[in-house]
């Protein structure tokens, strides 16, 4: 980073299964004007727009930044789409602070979506491609068989992934925007729902939404002003990074992949992290699968390689009673438009170190990590965001 | 207008799009394999290990992964998971297990169906074979092989796997 | 290399999406069904069609929803001599952008003519509806734009 | 003389020191996109003497509406073998997008060497037009399947009824770059027309010749950036990116002018395009008449080339069209035939979003 820069506004749809009350530029519009009102600020204040969002065959639109430019205020200005799999949300925010941070430009509107219902995601994904292998597994397939291998690798008992499964549902009670909202949910609803991929159950598989995510970025000078304007805080960014590796190659470590740990030594190294379990106040992760939480526990560094369960079973992570608390807001496993993912995990970060996270917000929250990962997690992009500049 | 009707909320665009698709030199290779009943892989010219299926480059190096190798039909299971869940473009019936298949003498490992065992006997290190579909019936796909199941040797010792997880 | 076969096959994309279009498209769709196109006020009242949620330009949100056409003026056409399966007409067919009476943006459909001879930017032409029973609330609902009467 | 030539655009000078390309080809069925690029890639960096390990970033356009399949970009890093992890991006962009976002990451110190990369096999869609359609607004145009050639027939009608070109303009365009493809080892359409013989063909999209189109065109190219002193190590004549802008319009065709090109004339102006005299330009104009436009946009007078590699009339990978715009200009600075150029690179229906660079050569 040249300059600092911080987030300014933050706007999200409500995400549900099915927004069949608008149309994608109109539900694109609605997190990005709560992004902008949150700033303080028109599309014309707005020097770049910045887009992401998953394959363009869940909406069945090629390129859809074109269709969507003047929905975004876009007109007249610089426009980007971004493509990284699931971490696409996060390296779109990446993309689109690099434009401030990196002193081209003062303020850029970042947007990540999907709408989900427009098709049916989970076949647009599994569309096989001819002399590809037979479909055997289906989506959460691909990953059940790594997490058995964590399983097999850690000693950790059956029932973590449950206790995730649990936690991140009750946070999402506390997050008006999430999708599913399960008052009554527990450890013998996960239990009793259907096992999809074993050893995965329904109820710890993420769902399939509809929505969008939006953030304005602006320098040090814009946040000041949204900030003198507002009298909301800005979110500053300590750091930023994104790691990619092969999707499969020999002796590829899928359990705990080099690029995540890469990716996390970077960033930490920008934002002076030593100790992230001590110093960061909570953590916005990427866990569509519930057993992703001690997976990506020991790969961000929370703990020791083998001690992620331990961490989830201690309740460490719980909202309210843990020392690191994980996904206040309900995580993937509450809220899933697939490109938008990703960026509400550094959305949810940066709300927490503003202080504006409402019912979920983690008392005094002053450094957050949020964190992307996709493909077969060989795609990473981490931010850290603080209360104070850097 | 004969009556008010209720108003228009969706639209319904059909997208139908016709591809020619291309193999390539090198995964034709596999599915030429496929077709004669055996498994080809690639080996990199740089750090000598063995792709299945043949892919052309070693995705670590960067490089051309040329050499054509012959490959067993006996490997181990080194992970699995018991898929539960339908969806479209399954071709198999519920509950089945996917198990991830290292073929001896590769250093790879892909996705394959395992049968001939109860779910609840199956276990990572487990020792299979392929089974392929009769000969007249074999296709330029991995869906020659009807599925992989247990040799009935001893389990692969952890540690011989553990990389291909 | 290419000592051997490359396999080749046809793959066949086959995706039914079915579209939430909120409140401005629907009222669009709704007067297409009903024979009617309308479009909506944007920036300084100018009459977008088809209409959007925001101006194509400022992006600050349209109001209401007018009623255009159904003549209008041809902007720009091309006559297509061999059609595409791709394409709405099967027979030859000229793509247009029309101008209809009472917007200020020209919107893409088809004119039907006899042949390319006789078109030309600048003449009057009038949306021809599909029947009534086979109109469902979507673009093919105009079946084509045709010359008007001594034009 | 000073090592660095004046920036326009960003506070760090970044230069193309290596570009290659496969040879354009109307299908490519030996080979997928991997082994597409891996010879691509081998050239690219035997050109100036680096290895991927020297890479601090990697960035790369592509788009799965070409292959017909999700996330077509991932196995495209095998061709690099991005290990150990390394910082890397993808734009559904044009892959001179690409290119912007590295340029922009160089920005910071430290971060010095970038791989960029597009690439494309149009000829798998049994119907490429039908396919682009997809781009048009999904409520109100693809329903339609208007295809690019007869949405760039609208526009070559407004240039017409505007009295800002005429036909044999159009067959001019085509059969300079045809020409000036002649040169160009890579191209894929390349011969000497004569104006008569193009004018007596029949309309494709009136008035669209079949000579104003683009061929369909199996392809890739890749270029390395490297920042500041570094660029000197791997180029003696580096081509520095002075100045880099792209601007986008409106989808709504109706409420655009067709027959000017405001974006690129906005981005020209941010890039810097006016301040010095031009060689040459590199232009991406799929479809003839939109040449006219662009140079127009751009300010091009008549002592600067346009297009010597033939540009996208004579070989149109989609998605790496743009960024071979620029590597066929730096390659042109690198060598000394020119000293300072534009490049420009184009995507969305009828030019509705531009992009353009500026390269210039220090010595």
């Amino acid at each position: 980073m040249n300059q600092r820069a911080a987030v300014i506004g933050i706007g999200q749809t409500y995400h549900k299964s099915k927004r069949d009350d608008v149309s994608i530029a109109g539900m694109l519009r609605e997190a990005a004007q709560r992004a902008l009102d949150d700033a303080g600020l028109t599309y014309e204040d707005i020097d770049a727009v910045v887009i992401g969002k998953a394959p363009d065959m869940f909406e069945g639109i090629m390129m859809p930044e074109h269709y969507l430019a003047a929905a975004l205020g876009a007109v007249g200005k610089p426009m980007l789409r971004v493509h990284t799999a699931g971490s696409v949300g996060g390296s779109t925010a990446i993309v689109a602070s690099h434009l401030v941070a990196n002193g081209i430009h003062k303020r850029v509107l970042t947007v990540a979506f999907e709408k989900q219902s427009d098709s049916d995601a989970m076949w647009a994904l599994s569309v096989p491609q001819p002399f590809s292998a037979p479909l055997l597994a289906g989506a959460g397939g691909y990953f059940a068989p790594i997490i058995r291998a964590y399983m097999k690798r850690s000693g950790a008992p059956n029932d973590v992934g449950m206790k995730v499964a649990v936690k991140d549902r009750l946070h999402a009670l506390n997050n008006p925007y999430a999708h599913l909202q399960i008052p009554d949910i527990s450890l013998k609803m996960v239990e009793e729902s259907v096992m999809l991929w074993d050893p995965l159950h329904y109820l710890e598989s993420c769902p399939s939404s509809d929505g969008a995510a939006a953030m304005v970025i602006g320098n040090e000078a814009a946040a000041d002003q949204a900030e003198a304007d507002t009298g909301r805080k800005p979110a500053w960014i300590h750091g930023m990074a994104m790691r990619s590796e092969p999707t499969m190659f020999a002796g590829r470590n899928q359990v705990n992949p080099q690029a995540g740990r890469d990716c996390a030594a970077d960033v930490y190294a920008q934002a002076g992290i030593t100790n992230p379990r001590a110093e960061f106040d909570c953590a916005e992760v990427y866990v569509p699968f519930s057993w992703y939480e001690p997976m990506w526990l020991e790969n961000l560094g929370f703990c020791d390689e083998g001690d992620g369960w331990k961490l989830t079973e201690s309740g460490a992570t719980t909202f309210g009673t843990g020392d690191i608390p994980w996904n206040c807001s309900g995580g993937v496993l509450s809220s899933n438009p697939i490109g938008a993912s990703g960026m509400l995990r550094f959305l949810e970060a940066a709300l927490q170190v503003r202080g504006l996270a409402g019912a979920h917000q983690v008392e005094d929250a002053r450094k957050a990590l949020g964190q992307a990962y996709g493909g077969g997690s060989q795609f990473f992009a981490m931010w850290v965001v603080g209360s104070d500049k850097p | 207008m004969s009556e008010a009707r209720e108003p228009v909320t969706m639209l319904s665009t059909p997208i139908h799009l016709d591809y020619h698709f291309v193999a390539g030199d090198s995964q034709s290779k596999t599915l030429q394999g496929y077709l004669e009943g055996k498994f080809i892989g690639q080996r990199c010219e740089v750090c000598g290990k063995v792709y299945v299926p043949s892919r052309g480059s070693c995705p670590t190096d960067g490089a051309p992964a040329r050499e054509v190798v012959e490959l067993p039909n006996t490997g181990t299971m080194t992970t699995y998971c018991v898929v539960n869940v339908p969806f479209a473009g399954q071709n198999v019936e519920i509950p089945y297990i996917c198990g991830q298949i290292l073929l001896d003498g590769s250093n790879i490992s892909f996705m394959g169906l395992i049968q001939e065992i109860p779910a609840s006997e199956v276990r990572m290190g487990m020792r299979v074979e392929a089974v392929w579909v009769p000969e007249e019936e074999l296709t330029p796909s991995l869906a020659s092989v009807r599925y992989f199941r247990p040799t009935g040797e001893p389990d692969a010792d952890y540690d011989s796997y553990k990389e291909y997880l | 290399m290419g000592d051997q076969a490359v396999f080749e096959s046809p793959h066949e994309l086959d995706f039914p999406y079915s579209r939430s279009l909120g409140p401005t498209l629907s009222a669009f769709m709704t007067g297409l069904r009903d024979g009617q196109i309308t479009g909506t006020r944007g920036d300084g009242g100018r009459v977008i069609v088809p209409p959007t949620e925001y101006d194509p330009i400022s992006s600050a949100p349209t109001e209401g929803s007018v009623n255009v056409g159904p003549g209008g003026v041809l902007t720009s056409w091309t006559w297509i001599d061999k059609p595409k399966p791709s394409h709405p007409s099967d027979k030859p067919f000229a793509w247009a952008m029309v101008k209809l009476d009472g917007a200020d943006t020209a919107m893409l459909h088809i004119l039907k003519a006899p042949s390319a001879d006789g078109i030309a930017s600048g003449m009057r032409v009038s949306a021809q509806f599909r029947p009534e029973a086979e109109r469902v609330g979507c673009m093919a609902d105009i079946a084509a734009f045709i010359p008007e009467e001594g034009s | 003389m000073s090592k660095f030539p004046e920036l326009t655009s960003g506070s760090r000078p970044i230069a193309v020191v290596s570009f290659a390309q496969a040879k354009a080809v109307r299908a490519d069925i030996a080979h997928n996109e991997v082994e597409m690029l891996l010879p691509v890639f081998g050239e690219l960096f035997a050109k100036a003497g680096i290895t991927k390990d020297d890479l601090n970033f990697i960035c790369s356009g592509s788009t799965d509406y070409l292959i017909g399949g999700p996330f077509s970009f991932v196995m495209a890093l095998d061709a690099i073998g991005v290990w150990p992890p390394k910082p890397e991006s993808h734009v559904e962009m044009d892959a001179a997008w690409a290119l912007y976002e590295a340029w922009v990451t160089m920005q910071e110190p430290g971060k010095d060497v970038s791989l960029v990369y597009g690439f494309g096999k149009s000829s798998l869609a049994s119907d490429l037009g039908k396919v682009l359609a997809l781009q048009m607004d999904p409520y109100t145009m693809a329903p339609l399947w208007p295809d690019p050639t007869s949405v760039a027939a609208l526009q070559a009608r407004a240039l017409l009824d505007a009295g800002l070109a005429t036909e044999e303009d159009f067959a001019e365009v085509a059969a300079r770059n045809r020409r000036n493809a002649l040169k160009n080892p890579y191209a894929q359409v390349a011969r000497d027309d004569d104006l008569a013989t193009l004018m007596a063909e029949a309309y494709v999209a009136s008035p669209l010749r079949r000579h104003c189109l683009p061929p369909i065109t199996d392809g890739c190219s890749a270029l390395i950036l490297v920042a500041g002193e570094r660029a000197y190590d791997f180029s003696d004549n580096p081509a520095w990116i002075t100045g880099i802008d792209h601007r986008m319009e409106t989808h709504a065709l109706g409420a655009r002018d067709l027959t000017q090109s405001p974006s690129t004339e906005r981005a020209a102006v941010e890039a810097g395009v006016a301040k010095g005299g031009l060689d040459l330009a590199e232009i991406y104009a799929p479809y003839a008449h939109q040449e006219l436009i662009l140079a127009k946009a751009l300010g091009l007078g008549a002592d600067t080339q346009i297009n010597p590699s033939g540009g996208a009339l004579a070989a149109n990978a989609i998605m790496s069209a743009g960024l071979t715009r620029i590597g066929e200009a730096a390659t042109r600075i690198m060598s000394g035939e020119a000293k300072r150029a534009v490049a420009h690179a184009s995507a969305g229906p009828v030019l509705q979003q531009n992009l353009v660079a500026v390269l210039e050569g220090a010595r």
